[in-house]
């Protein structure tokens, strides 16, 4: 496996960012992780030194047990055929980042989605109001503390006979026998046993 | 005055044969489109149980007067143009009033109904009609030149502007302005494609980009009335165009069969073709129509 | 006009039958159901042979589709649509999701039963319903239509206080124009 | 007192040195005096009127018979040109009744008088050497008129003024010298008769002596450097007295003696074209004028071009019109100075865009200004109108189809230039401010010259009747010299 | 009263009048002007038709004033558009600023066109005919600072053209020695070609600018715009007229005593037919309704002077027709427009919309307006048209029969686009407390309205005027009866059995509509309209407003990028730059001035020969 340019890129990105920790995962993948406050210059760097010039996405995970969010930028370098994988962790409390609109204008959607289905606030994006959900007021949908299935019971009518119905992850869990973390089940209670 | 009671019967039941030939037309184009598509199709009543429907739905909604009045204004052209087209030759029932009008009357009264209709789709207040209006308006000024290009030739090289005259000289088969007049008829033909709204010049009523344009906030009765409408207009029109170019019709088997010749040229090229925008549609009038019409009228002046 | 029992009786079936043989389905695919719509109508087993045709708009639409899940930004635009149809008018819901959430059951954001928000003619089961199913669905609403028994749009405005409680349950911001008839 | 022509020459002169002892006695009484002495001439002048279109009256002065004595010649054209000068010296003095007031009246009545000897006697002299002197006279007063506000520029506009004009003198002068030597006569009666046997070559230096001297004075391209300066800085009635009367009389003094010694076809030739380019610079350098005197100057310049034109075509009709159109010219333009005059002085700036909104401020004088500007560009019912109408007429009747199509151009460029001013005075601006009044004596004397423009606009034939004799008088020398010289060979 | 002096003298002294009682008593001032009018509509009427009714000598040329049958139907357009003008103005204008220049300024055009149809000598004509220019071009400037530079581009075309006539009277009276019409008429025919040619190029021209003939067309569409609509009436149904007036002269009294009379037909048959093509284009894409209305003006303009071009009897009653037709269906579209105006603010047609539930009069006016000027049947704009495409056709003008055709079908876009974005659509909500104009609005709209049906029924009314003008313009002949118009094969058209017809057969419909399902037909408003279930808010509108032909723009592609008026404007724009040059010919230094003498002197010198044939 020649991993020749990933290698380039992590020591020109280790020459520039000191508290940067890079992972050439495999070929044509590089994951950095960075301190948030280090994210717009890192990724205007990577845009213009070192030709990661596409935002492919921009996505966000909730790690509920760190209390963190974790956000994902996917950078696509279209002159040596890399994908720059950037992930930084911001507070899970209070969520707040910086807009990179200004670098990529399609983030100014990603940053839409991720603060309707988050709530993690952009500053400087202007235009974080309703975006998919209409009247939304409660929680933000994809937070792992959403519980959907309270909530469709709660607000929606449900026709009886459908008592069998189960979280998938369940159905997995049963056939091929792994375990199911203890934060997961609180999730995943089927209705007959609540 | 003396009545003459054979002419008000034939005003009378025109419409009517008009409408009834009409609707079973737009029936049997369905049940061709539908072969050609390799489907089934529908029955030929089709299209006469659709406005009979229209007709008994149990409510109807307006956005206004001139909304309530646009099928009138509508059903009223097409009645009226077809009162001044002689139906059938030498023929005291189906003449109507035929000899009191002529071409360029005609070409005008068929505006009549137009542009009520526009005026009703305005007040609904419906985006969408207004933008077919706007396409409907652009590709009639697009057709307008080689029809009046194909009519100016036809009136120019016999010298009259009346109906009755022109089917008169048409007494005899190769007297037909069709052979006479070859380009003329082929303007006029195009032109005819384009006055029919059928593919490719349907982007006015394009149901999947602008929810079948004008018509979109018309239902019930008002459709309905507009579909009789429809029916009676082609009807109309394709006697129109059979007086002009075919020598008109002695009797109505006659009528039907060179009517129905007519009416599948735009049906036919209809089925087989994608939708042109509308200024493609345009300028494919004012390019080789416009160039048969002008040929048409250079003929005739030399 | 004629107030004859039988005369009434005889306009009846013939507006009736009028009624039963040209069904014009409006254009709205809310879910992934109307997929099936395009086979349905085009050659392989063509709708049209029963008069049932697309409609770009309600106000000429009979038949209102319900392919499939509806969320419920979805539903605010259906309810919408299905008051803007002119009386009579059906509802056909389609899919499984239309009759219990189906495999949305636990969503969020999509409604599990569309009987409680729109007055249902017929259902057709499945996820998705073949064309046949889709077909056979129709003729069932036909007969209904026929017998004069397909009244739904009746049943939705004598219960429309129920129907408006259910549906400003599930859709909070309720700003809706009033449906006068 | 028996009414002669001298009077014109004499009382405005008497009055000239009556004036600063008067204001001896009272400042008040001196505003008085030149208005009397202009009623009187006014009066004197119209009583003459007929008997001059009778028969030219030639008066003797010293009692010398011509050729060597002076004479006064009082034709129809005289006649004409000095009513016209008394009716608008009278205007003139009563719009300066209360615009003059900072500075010592009696000098400004006094060099008024001087100049109005000086045009009277240019237009009435018989005797060249008389009309440089009256000339001269005319000169030095508008020289000392134009810097008569002891401003910078109108002392800077005065000098280029008196530089220009000493040119003129000189060349005038020196062409009186070459006359006197060839013909030892200077009456100009003997003259047009003497000048015959005079060498050709001596004729045409003379000649062009005459056109650039007078030309300089009658404002014809490229020889009116000075007017717009001077017109611009001297006070607004001197601009007028300008416009109205100095102009006019060294025009008039180019034509006769063109007319009298020669009259030739190339001469008008020359004039024509110099008429014809001296109109369109006058009009298309006032199109860009950002203040509105120089505007309203240059725009002098154009219509002085136009009656250059008019005479220079040298027929009778033509000669009418440009009698007409001087009369025209005269009356509009003084009521454009005047206007202007008010119009600046309240807006406070020279410039054209200062005027903006004053319509509603100023409504009268405003209006008087919109007036003079639809009068002058021709516009019936107005008297331009006419003027513009028979110089056309002339022109056409002598096919000269071009001047036509270039005077109605330059018609077109002078309606851009005023209907701006216009557009900025009564649209540009919605003030709220008070009206402001003008002096009532002003208003008066542009209501007078308002009036005079309807009724010449109306009905023209009002004066119509008068133009033909004098553009006879002025094309036919014969008559002169029948006139002026029949009686020693009577 | 009924003499002509008696017109002449009421028209202006009025004038003066209202702007005095402007200024004293301003009460009563437009009652006055109202009574007046009407007392000169019955004057102008009443007045006897002969062809000397006052003359006498001005400034050595005699004036003559007489009332022929051609100047009596333009002069009854001037008085009864007139009279409906200051009627409608009296509520229009109320309010507005320097309303006694306004009446003055009216009375003074209006005087000025009277002037104009009586005349019958060039010298009279001209004098009026400057009189209305520079009294229209007050009004023009009336309104605003923004008018100023229209109004400016107004005169300087007007100047243009009343300069091109007064070039022409030169070259007449030059050769002729005399401008009465008589002796014009006589006499023209014996003057050499040349003369002949620049007499009748320069009237046309002359006459062309004021009836806004292209390409001398670029003041209209700014300055029917900027003019109270009241007076843009005026404007566009009488004053252009004046230009059809002298056009019509011009072409069948001078122009057709010479050897190139039928290039002369054909050339500005040409003309008239693409100026109304073109005219027709713009207005497709204008988005002021008084802009569009102005081009549609000049385009219909434009087949007047094709019919007057044409010249066989047909066309030149078609002409006639339509120019009276002009008269009031743009009288009653500019009024229409301007009860838009009063009662919105605004002509833009991309701001208002949806007025026809609040002003239903209004509506019903610009309808049979914009019928009338398609030219559908049975109002009476189709008789016109029908007129002058039978006399295009039967005179062997095939092309030119296309290209008005083209035109007419393309004015259905720009009427069409009129009406539907000020009376239909959806309803603003600014404009939720608009009412209905007053009634001394709505009068002359609905009179007007009524005038279009009444002629379209029975066209030979109006053909009976028309028929007694021509008779004037030469021995032209058209057959007609009372409401059956015949062309010169032969065929003939009943506008009463069309209009019966129609009648009838919309009638019926009608009522068998409104029965039918009467109970259950709701009205439902303009908001709740299909938007694939989207509720539009309040304050959306969607009425599709702007933009509104693209297609067609896009197929037209770069033919309507070409401007006359870029072109007037540039050389404008050159020739103030070079003015601006000619400026430094004064610099205002003493000794450059001293320099051109010395200079001035010395070219006298040494070019002595060239210039006086004498070396010095």
């Amino acid at each position: 496996m020649n991993l020749e340019k990933e290698n380039k890129f992590a020591k020109q990105i280790n020459e520039t960012f000191h508290s940067a920790v890079v992972k050439v995962q495999r070929e044509r993948r590089i994951i950095v992780e960075l301190r948030s406050d280090l994210i717009p210059p890192f990724l205007s760097f990577a845009k213009e030194y070192l030709s990661f010039i596409h935002m492919a996405h921009y996505s966000c995970v909730d790690w509920l047990e760190e209390n963190k969010f974790e956000l994902v930028f996917m950078l696509w370098s279209y002159e040596e055929d890399v994908m720059l994988i950037v992930k930084t962790k911001i507070d899970r409390e209070k969520p707040e980042f910086v807009t990179i609109k200004h670098l990529w204008p399609q983030a100014e959607t990603y940053e839409r989605e991720i603060h309707e289905m988050y709530g993690v606030d952009f500053k400087g994006n202007d235009r974080l109001g309703e975006f998919i959900l209409e009247d939304w007021d409660d929680l933000p949908p994809m937070r792992r503390d959403f519980d959907t299935v309270k909530y469709a019971g709660e607000h929606y009518f449900t026709r009886p006979g459908r008592e069998d119905a189960q979280d998938v992850r369940e159905t997995i869990a049963r056939h091929s026998g792994e375990e199911i973390p203890d934060f997961a089940k609180k999730y995943s209670i089927r209705r007959d046993e609540e | 005055m003396e009545i003459n009671w054979l002419k008000v019967l034939g005003i009378l039941i025109t419409p009517v044969i008009a409408f009834i030939v009409g609707v079973t037309y737009g029936g049997l184009t369905r049940i061709i489109t539908a072969r050609i598509q390799n489907r089934f199709g529908p029955p030929v009543t089709q299209n006469f149980w659709d406005i009979v429907k229209l007709y008994s739905k149990k409510t109807n909604i307006q956005h206004g007067v001139m909304q309530h009045l646009a099928p009138v204004f509508a059903i009223t052209a097409s009645i009226t143009t077809l009162y001044f087209v002689p139906v059938i030759r030498e023929s005291t029932v189906f003449t109507n009033l035929s000899f009191q009008g002529d071409l360029i009357f005609l070409l005008y009264i068929m505006v009549f109904g137009s542009l009520g209709m526009a005026l009703g789709v305005g007040q609904s207040g419906n985006p969408n009609g207004a933008i077919g209006v706007s396409r409907g308006l652009s590709q009639m000024v697009g057709y307008e030149i080689p029809f009046v290009l194909a009519i100016v030739a036809i009136m120019i090289q016999f010298k009259t502007t009346n109906l009755n005259d022109l089917i008169a000289m048409q007494n005899n088969f190769n007297h037909w302005i069709i052979f006479q007049s070859p380009f003329a008829f082929l303007a006029a033909i195009l032109a005819f494609l384009g006055m029919m709204g059928y593919a490719p010049f349907d982007v006015v009523v394009a149901p999947a980009e602008i929810a079948s344009g004008p018509p979109s906030e018309f239902g019930g009765k008002y459709l309905g009335l507009m579909m009789t409408s429809r029916s009676i207009f082609t009807f109309a029109k394709l006697t129109l165009f059979t007086d002009i170019f075919l020598g008109g019709a002695g009797d109505f088997v006659t009528l039907v069969i060179k009517t129905f010749a007519l009416y599948m040229i735009p049906v036919l090229t209809g089925i087989v073709n994608p939708r042109f925008r509308t200024e493609q549609s345009i300028r494919f009038f004012w390019a080789w129509p416009t160039v048969f019409g002008i040929l048409a009228v250079l003929i005739v002046v030399w | 006009m004629i107030n004859d029992k039988y005369a009434n009786k005889i306009v009846d079936i013939i507006q009736n039958f009028a009624r039963k043989s040209s069904l014009w389905v409006v254009a709205y695919g809310t879910g992934c159901g109307a997929i099936e719509i395009p086979p349905t109508m085009t050659s392989r087993y063509d709708a049209e042979r029963f008069g049932i045709r697309g409609s770009a708009t309600p106000r000429q639409a009979d038949v209102l589709l319900i392919t499939g899940y509806l969320s419920t930004k979805t539903l605010k635009r259906v309810i919408r649509t299905y008051e803007q149809m002119q009386d009579p008018k059906y509802v056909i819901g389609f899919g499984s999701c239309t009759i219990n959430g189906g495999m949305y059951w636990d969503s969020y954001n999509t409604i599990k039963a569309l009987d409680q928000y729109l007055p249902v003619d017929v259902f057709i089961n499945g996820c998705m319903p073949r064309p046949e199913a889709v077909i056979s669905g129709f003729i069932k609403l036909q007969e209904l239509i026929k017998e004069g028994k397909a009244n739904g749009a009746q049943k939705y405005k004598e219960n429309l206080e129920w129907y408006r409680e259910n549906q400003r349950k599930v859709i909070k911001n309720w700003k809706m124009p009033d449906y006068n008839w | 007192m028996n009414l002669t022509p001298v009077q014109f020459v004499a009382i405005p002169l008497f009055a000239a040195f009556l004036i600063p002892i008067v204001a001896k006695i009272s400042k008040e009484a001196v505003k008085y005096i030149p208005g009397i002495v202009f009623l009187y001439l006014a009066y004197v002048a119209f009583t003459l009127f007929p008997k001059a279109l009778e028969k030219p009256i030639v008066e003797i002065i010293a009692g010398f018979k011509p050729p060597f004595g002076i004479v006064l010649y009082f034709g129809p054209t005289a006649a004409f040109l000095v009513s016209m000068v008394m009716v608008v010296g009278f205007v003139i003095w009563l719009y300066s009744f209360k615009f003059i007031i900072r500075e010592p009246s009696e000098k400004y009545y006094m060099l008024f008088m001087m100049l109005i000897t000086g045009a009277t006697g240019i237009m009435l002299t018989g005797d060249v050497f008389n009309l440089f002197v009256f000339f001269e006279i005319t000169a030095i007063a508008a020289y000392s008129l134009t810097a008569f506000l002891r401003d910078k520029d109108g002392a800077e506009a005065a000098f280029k003024y008196l530089l220009i004009g000493s040119f003129s003198s000189t060349f005038f002068l020196l062409a009186i010298a070459l006359i006197y030597s060839n013909t030892h006569t200077l009456n100009m009666a003997d003259l047009a008769v003497k000048m015959q046997n005079v060498d050709v070559t001596t004729k045409l230096f003379i000649l062009i002596l005459f056109i650039s001297g007078l030309g300089i004075e009658s404002e014809l391209f490229p020889l009116n450097g000075w007017a717009p300066d001077a017109y611009s800085q001297a006070p607004t009635p001197v601009a007028a007295v300008f416009a109205g009367i100095v102009v006019k009389a060294s025009l008039y003094a180019l034509l006769r003696l063109v007319f009298l010694m020669f009259n030739w076809s190339e001469v008008f030739y020359l004039l024509l074209v110099l008429g014809v380019i001296t109109m369109l610079v006058g009009e298309m350098s006032a199109m860009r004028q950002h203040q509105i005197k120089r505007m309203l100057a240059f725009s002098s310049i154009g219509q002085m071009g136009l009656i250059v034109i008019a005479f220079s075509i040298a027929t009778v009709p033509s000669l009418q019109a440009g009698f007409f159109q001087m009369v025209n010219h005269v009356l509009i333009k003084s009521l454009l100075f005047f206007s202007a005059g008010y119009l600046v002085f309240h807006s406070g700036s020279k410039d054209i865009s200062a005027l903006d909104g004053l319509g509603k401020e100023k409504p009268i004088t405003s209006f008087f200004f919109a007036f003079g500007a639809l009068a002058i560009l021709g516009l019936p019912p107005f008297s331009g109108f006419w003027g513009k109408m028979f110089i056309l007429m002339a022109a056409g009747n002598s096919h000269l189809l071009l001047v036509v199509v270039l005077i109605l151009i330059s018609g077109i460029i002078e309606a851009v230039y005023y209907l701006r001013v216009i557009s900025r005075l009564y649209f540009y601006k919605e003030t709220t401010k008070e009206v402001r009044r003008t002096p009532v004596s002003g208003l008066v004397a542009m209501g007078i010259l308002t009036v005079l423009i309807i009724i010449l606009g109306l009905y023209p034939n009002t004066i119509l009747a008068y133009l033909k004799p004098a553009a006879n008088d002025l094309l036919h020398r014969t008559e002169y010299i029948n006139a002026v010289l029949g009686q020693i060979h009577l | 009263m009924f003499s002509i002096s008696g017109i002449f003298i009421t028209t202006f002294v009025s004038g003066l009048v209202a702007f005095l009682l402007h200024h004293s008593v301003p009460k009563i001032r437009d009652w006055f002007s109202i009574v007046i009018m009407g007392v000169i509509v019955y004057a102008v009427w009443e007045l006897p038709v002969k062809a000397n009714l006052l003359s006498f000598k001005l400034a050595n040329y005699n004036l003559v004033f007489g009332n022929t049958e051609y100047g009596r139907l333009f002069a009854l357009i001037v008085a009864v558009l007139g009279f409906f003008a200051i009627l409608y103005s009296k509520d229009f204008m109320e309010g507005k600023p320097r309303l006694g220049y306004f009446y003055m300024a009216f009375f003074f055009s209006i005087g000025g066109m009277f002037g104009i149809v009586y005349s019958q000598d060039l010298i009279s004509l001209f004098f009026f005919w400057e009189i209305m220019t520079w009294s229209s071009f007050l009004l023009v400037i009336y309104c605003c600072k923004e008018a100023q530079k229209i109004g400016l581009k107004y005169f300087v075309f007007s100047a243009i053209g009343a300069y091109s006539i007064m070039t022409a009277m030169v070259v007449l009276y030059s050769s002729i020695g005399s401008l009465q019409f008589a002796d014009v008429f006589a006499g023209f025919g014996k003057m050499d070609f040349w003369s002949q040619l620049l007499v009748v190029v320069l009237l046309l021209m002359g006459f062309g600018v004021k009836s806004a003939t292209m390409p001398l067309h670029v003041w209209a569409p700014g300055a029917y715009r900027i003019t109270p609509s009241s007076f843009t009436a005026i404007f566009s149904g009488a004053l252009s007229k004046m230009g059809i007036f002298g056009i019509g002269l011009t072409l069948f009294k001078i122009a057709s005593a010479t050897g190139f009379y039928p290039w002369v037909q054909e050339i500005l048959a040409w003309i008239g037919a693409l100026t109304a093509l073109f005219a027709t284009f713009y207005a497709v894409f204008a988005t002021d309704a008084k802009t569009l209305l102005a081009y549609s003006s000049i385009g219909q303009l434009g087949y007047i002077v094709t019919g007057l071009a044409i010249g066989t009897p047909l066309s030149i009653a078609a002409a006639l027709f339509l120019t009276v037709m002009h008269a009031i269906f743009k009288g009653m579209l500019f009024l229409a427009t301007g009860a838009v105006y009063y009662r919105t603010g605004t002509t833009d047609m991309t701001k208002v919309s949806g007025l026809i539930r609040k002003m239903p009069y209004t509506f019903l006016t610009a309808l049979f307006g914009i019928i009338t000027v398609s030219g559908v049947p049975p109002l009476a704009g189709f008789s016109g048209k029908w007129m002058l495409y039978e006399s295009l056709i039967q005179s062997n003008h095939y092309f030119l029969v296309v290209v008005i055709f083209f035109s007419s079908t393309a004015a259905f876009l720009y009427l069409y686009r009129y009406i539907f974005s000020l009376f239909l659509g959806q309803e603003e909500k600014e404009t939720e407390n608009v009412k209905e104009v007053p009634w001394l609005m709505r009068i002359p709209m609905l009179l007007l309205a009524l005038a279009t049906l009444v002629f379209g029924v029975a066209p030979g009314l109006l053909l009976h005027p028309v028929s007694a003008a021509m008779k004037y313009l030469g021995d032209f002949g058209v057959t007609y009866q009372t409401s059956v118009l015949f062309n010169e094969w032969g065929n003939k058209v009943d506008m009463l059995t069309v209009a019966n017809t129609i009648g009838v057969v919309f009638i019926i419909v009608t009522i068998i509509i409104t029965i039918k399902g009467y109970r259950s037909t709701r009205y439902v408003t303009t908001k709740d309209i299909h938007t694939s279930g989207e509720v539009p808010t309040e304050n959306e509108n969607l009425t599709y407003a702007v933009d509104f032909y693209k297609p067609f723009e896009r197929a037209l592609g770069s033919v309507l990028k070409a401007s006359v008026d870029k072109i007037y404007n540039a050389t404008g724009r050159i020739l103030e730059q070079s003015f601006d040059y000619l400026r430094y010919v004064y610099t205002g230094n003493g000794q450059t001035y001293a320099m051109y003498v010395v200079l001035f002197l010395t070219i006298l010198v040494v070019f002595s020969e060239l210039i006086f044939g004498i070396k010095l």
